[in-house]
């Protein structure tokens, strides 16, 4: 189907569902219903098994219509991670269940992966799932969870198994964040804000129709969710898109502050974040109908490491504003901005840019080995019982 | 130039190690934290606790009731400060404001040597040594005029505050000091405006024992940044020598012993720039303001990058809020801009040195 | 902005093949290097042979006896030759000298395209677009004047020369060419002396032509760089997955593999900003100014960073004569300053985008 | 002894062999038999027993009464590298023949350790040396020996039990490079010159009375005249010294190449070359009556960058004249300048700073090591016979 035809079929839904008078759900719910909702997913799931490219066009037609969205800012793991783990190793039954409400955003969705001791190896999950009769009780300590005080389910990895390998004794599960075992704490970060949480499950008991994939199998439904996010290589911004934008502005908006050296610095970044938007450009443009492989790393690892110079930079150029502070008060925020709020912030929150989604370093080794084909690490604990090796 | 002594005298071992002794007992890191949350109460009994020690009068020569020591040992302090990230005003009243007042026959040098008193210089923390000084308007025997972000302003109870017609000393009740939410809490910056304020006449030049005690500061800050390096260095290689992922201790991959071999060999070259800023400082060699700019230049970024890769190193949990290495992260990208950026030091010693642009 | 192609189409990787597999057979790397000695003698059947495919005439409208095609295409070309450090006037006649003709109905054109003659625009190796142009005088119809350091001049049996008056054409039997002694000697300069040389008059109005054809020089000598990171990136990688010490190949040491990530993630951006630079030279794009600059900025030192990690990562048989990395480290160190440094190249993107000094 | 008496000796001798009337020759070995050569080295072999601070001192009045000295910049092996290990592991005999014509010069040595299959890995050379009668047998080949057609005598690492660990089948040997089996040819550099040479060894004899320690003990032995090459810290430059005055002197003189974006690299390159002198200063104190340690493979790591990026930058500032060269032709110098010649000369040769005399990856991991106490490297090669190793 190309655009014709599809805004044919979006102008149709408009006509009978108006978005002026309809229930914002009720508009929702039919949008998921008609297939456009994710227009590349399949019928029956919300979508109508077309190109992904697709999708921006019918966007475009509802926000012109004035229709209300569903609001992806806050259920990002549940559209961008939860959601393609389901399609893809979901049961019929899990997919009618969570599908709709996740699109809709009546369910908000976060991650139940990392863990104090599995952070960059994160097939070390120590969480443990018993089996007890239809049942799995869970218990475990898990970190780097956001949107877990507003989250209806999460997606869980959990070991079943430690007399396995590390790999092989991991299991993939939806948790019900209501369960009274689950104990959701904010954790502070060095912004002062707590953007995530620490998650205590404590004999939270799981029905089996809520494992996903097959026992053992977690780490292979880990990893596709895993690669939706480390992937993902964002909608393609403008020029002077994100951080550069802003200490762009900054530059244009004090010429006082104005120094040789940091004109000379502000222009390179600039052309390395020109560069790298090119470059995310250019790698969409390789994977148009493709799967997103390991050079999405790379796109990562620059990113990251220009927001640190930009932010870190715009301080210098600041000067004493740049010794100033918005506010330390612990918040916990809806919806994260790594460019909102002040210099300082901007700053601060970058740091967490080559650290979240993949430490930088990660990258780098799945750069050189999966796409330079340069030797993987040693390795002493592939092959042990997890139980066995040393932590 | 003869070659001056860059490594720690014995006395200057002895100094370190009871100011680490006190600072292990007095300062500890999560009460450094808590300022940011508005918890001070830490700072006073730490203030006294080194006041005691003998540390406020360092610089202070002996028959104005100080010890008489040198920016060497002062420098020595400021590492094992810059180590705890401590929130004492040593630098900014012991070294800054007690070194404006050096050629001043004021009693308040005897009072800052005893710790009786408490004073700091009122320029922006920004200022670099060779900065355009803030304009404060001398009418009559009143004093008008705004200081921004000014350092030490809210731990001391005396503000030095340099016109055109001379250096005065303006008791902090005469003023406004409103305290600012800082990037680095633990070196908390505030606006100092005087309406009309009475002072007293300290020195008639002004401008040039200003100028001596920002670059004494900045020259003596590098101590504190290389302190502070030292930490991250440290800490950071301890944390990768017992930190397992993949069954094997992070130290052990390659690519981050390689970042730490750099990471200590710019700390090692930031000892030698930070000992050499403080001996020539010491000795008033002619090269000690090229020494200061170096200093700057160096530690500056150094501290920085200390900080970040501690930060980054420590992966996860050296972004939370429990883990010290956001309080040096700050302290750090502060630092940076205190005294005059990098940027601005280098200028500066382009033409000190002849390398004009 | 739309999205312009930045992938390269199946007639350009065609095209690609073609160039690549003539290189493979003519211009082997050893060749290469005997030029260093004064042994010329690969190329000029080497040009012959890229003339026999019709890529001098790559640029030129087939109305003029050229291929009709763009930019885009030129640069698939750059980038191997790019890879073979290939000692041939494509960049300078079909490229530079060809655009400035473009707005000339001189026959001068035909010949270029049909490889009959070959060109040279008389500046200086090292001018940026927008750098100042050398004075040559006219007097009468005498040409006058010495242009140093003049790139393709060796090759050329024509040289375009800038005047207020207009661009001539000089037949090199006109003028002394004086070769140098180069850093990049498979890219050998030449000062050139006019004393009262005659010329023909080919454009009116000189400079537009000049600054166009630097431009476009500028923009697709990034994909020689591109063509020869990648050289170097390859080179490099498939070296260390053999090269044993220790026992074990040295492409699985930790810290290599992260310096040889990072140089990937360097070549795909650059090759996005090569491809860029061409696409919008190609469509006259507006942004075609600013591309070419972004491309030079990055490009440059990119280049330059590959063949110095190709050096170093190939230990010492990357410091020999024998090796071929030295043959891109002069190459790409060249290429820096050439058509102005990345430096010059930011300063004028800051005028082009509003981020002023 | 503190200066003044070591000054009287100085005066003493100088009366007896006055420099502008006594032979060349003469007048060095007398000093050497004197005591004064190295005043460090033991009484008998050219020294006093003294510290070695005050040889400096010594060279100074020789230098101010006109006397000829050793050349030590033509034996830079022997005197830096041949000469220590000598005096540590050598025999009375070998002392006795090999360490006062070497001091004079008489005699030149040089360094016949890497091959093309051991060079960060020097324990892995696979030059053979077979035990036959009193002699050995020596066959393979040598590379990166400067000064090998100048050399009288070779400092030599053969594998002498290739059914040992490779780090314990090495013996060292003092080889006399006029023996015919031992062939010389220049090895070209990327700058042109021929710096360096490779050295065939075909059935060399070496007379066992040349074995420089024990059977097998020649990976020790290496160690030590290793540690002097790499640790030497040089004397300790005035500002400016080195690379850094070069490139501040063309900036000086030449104006019109100034832009701000030069102006602030070449400062940051200032200060970092004043801190790295700086360093060196507080390192030589440290040292002052101490062994070198691994702390001087840092400093190694900070000349070579720094050298690299001043003498890349200045291409960049001379613009034009950076494209050019001053010659290519193949020539073997006797005595090598990095800062000599023009500047595509500097930038050329200062590359290899960071691969002679160790590698910067290998300084890194000693650093890491040693200094830092990090894990070593993971080694295969470490316990298995040497001839069972892959190559």
């Amino acid at each position: 189907m190309s655009t014709a035809p599809l805004q044919r079929k979006v102008e149709e839904f408009l006509a009978v569902h108006d978005p002026s008078t309809t229930d914002r759900l009720e508009f929702l719910r039919a949008r998921y219903d008609e297939g456009l909702a994710w227009v590349h997913y399949p019928v029956g799931r919300g979508g109508l098994g077309l190109a992904q490219e697709l999708q921006s066009e019918v966007e475009r037609l509802f926000v012109e219509a004035g229709a209300p969205d569903n609001k992806p800012g806050h259920n990002v793991i549940g559209l961008g991670m939860a959601a393609p783990t389901i399609l893809e190793f979901g049961t019929e039954e899990q997919k009618n269940r969570f599908l709709r409400p996740l699109w809709t955003g009546e369910e908000i969705w976060c991650q139940l992966f990392s863990e104090p001791g599995a952070g960059s190896d994160l097939a070390n999950v120590s969480t443990r799932a018993r089996r007890d009769g239809d049942e799995w009780v869970v218990s475990g300590q898990k970190v780097w969870t956001s949107g877990a005080q507003n989250a209806r389910f999460a997606i869980l990895l959990a070991r079943t198994d430690p007399d396995e390998p590390k790999h092989l004794g991991l299991t993939y599960f939806l948790c019900d964040m209501t369960d009274p075992g689950v104990e959701v704490r904010p954790l502070r970060q060095i912004t002062g804000e707590a953007e995530f949480n620490e998650v205590f499950l404590t004999d939270v008991r799981i029905p089996g129709s809520q494992r996903l994939g097959e026992v053992g199998q977690g780490w292979k439904v880990a990893n596709a969710t895993l690669n939706n996010e480390r992937i993902s290589i964002g909608k393609g911004a403008d020029r002077e898109g994100g951080m550069i934008g802003v200490v762009a502005q900054t530059w244009r908006r004090r010429p006082e502050l104005h120094t040789p050296e940091l004109h000379d610095r502000l222009l390179r970044l600039w052309v390395e974040a020109e560069v790298s938007r090119l470059t995310g450009a250019r790698l969409r443009q390789k994977l148009a109908h493709g799967q997103p492989g390991p050079e999405g790393s790379a796109m990562k690892l620059s990113f990251a490491r220009i927001a640190q110079e930009l932010s870190g930079l715009e301080l210098e150029l600041l000067g004493e504003q740049g010794l100033h502070y918005s506010d330390w008060t612990l918040v916990r925020p809806d919806h994260v901005d790594f460019t909102g709020r002040d210099a300082g912030y901007r700053y601060l929150r970058a740091k967490g840019n080559s650290i979240e989604g993949g430490t930088s370093e990660i990258l780098r080794n799945i750069v050189a080995e999966r796409v330079l084909g340069l030797p993987g690490e040693h390795r002493v604990d592939k092959d042990l019982p997890w139980k066995e090796i040393a932590k | 130039m003869s070659e001056l002594d860059l490594l720690y005298t014995e006395i200057e071992e002895d100094l370190r190690s009871s100011v680490r002794d006190l600072l292990a007992d007095r300062c500890e890191l999560d009460a450094v934290t808590r300022i940011y949350d508005g918890d001070r109460s830490l700072v006073d009994g730490l203030w006294k606790s080194l006041v005691d020690i003998g540390l406020a009068g360092l610089l202070v020569p002996e028959d104005r009731g100080g010890q008489g020591a040198s920016a060497r040992e002062a420098a020595v302090v400021l590492e094992e400060l810059g180590r705890t990230a401590a929130p004492v005003p040593f630098l900014t009243s012991s070294v800054i404001a007690t070194t404006a007042l050096l050629d001043s026959d004021t009693a308040l040098l005897e009072q800052l040597a005893t710790g009786e008193r408490v004073a700091a210089l009122a320029v922006p923390w920004s200022a670099a040594p060779d900065a355009q000084l803030p304009a404060v308007r001398l009418e009559g025997d009143r004093l008008t005029g705004t200081v921004t972000s000014v350092a030490g302003a809210i731990e001391a109870d005396v503000l030095l505050v340099a016109t055109g017609s001379g250096l005065y000393a303006v008791d902090v009740s005469a003023v406004t000091v409103k305290p600012l939410v800082c990037l680095d809490m633990t070196r908390q910056l505030a606006d100092v405006t005087l309406d009309g304020a009475t002072g007293a006449l300290v020195l008639v030049d002004a401008e040039p024992a200003v100028r001596r005690a920002l670059d004494a500061g900045a020259a003596l800050m590098a101590s504190e940044q290389l302190g502070l390096s030292r930490w991250c260095l440290e800490t950071t290689v301890a944390y990768l020598q017992v930190r397992k992922q993949f069954g094997r201790v992070l130290g052990g991959f390659q690519a981050l012993k390689h970042r730490l071999a750099d990471l200590y060999t710019g700390v090692e070259s930031g000892a030698a720039a930070a000992r050499h800023a403080a001996a020539t400082s010491a000795e008033g060699d002619p090269d000690a303001t090229v020494a200061a700019s170096i200093a700057q230049a160096y530690l500056s970024d150094l501290a920085v990058r200390a900080a970040e890769e501690a930060v980054q190193l420590h992966g996860g949990i050296g972004m939370t809020w429990e883990h010290p290495a956001h309080l040096y992260l700050k302290r750090a990208k502060s630092d940076q801009i205190a005294l005059g950026t990098p940027g601005r030091h280098r200028v500066r010693l382009g033409a000190l040195v002849d390398l004009r642009p």
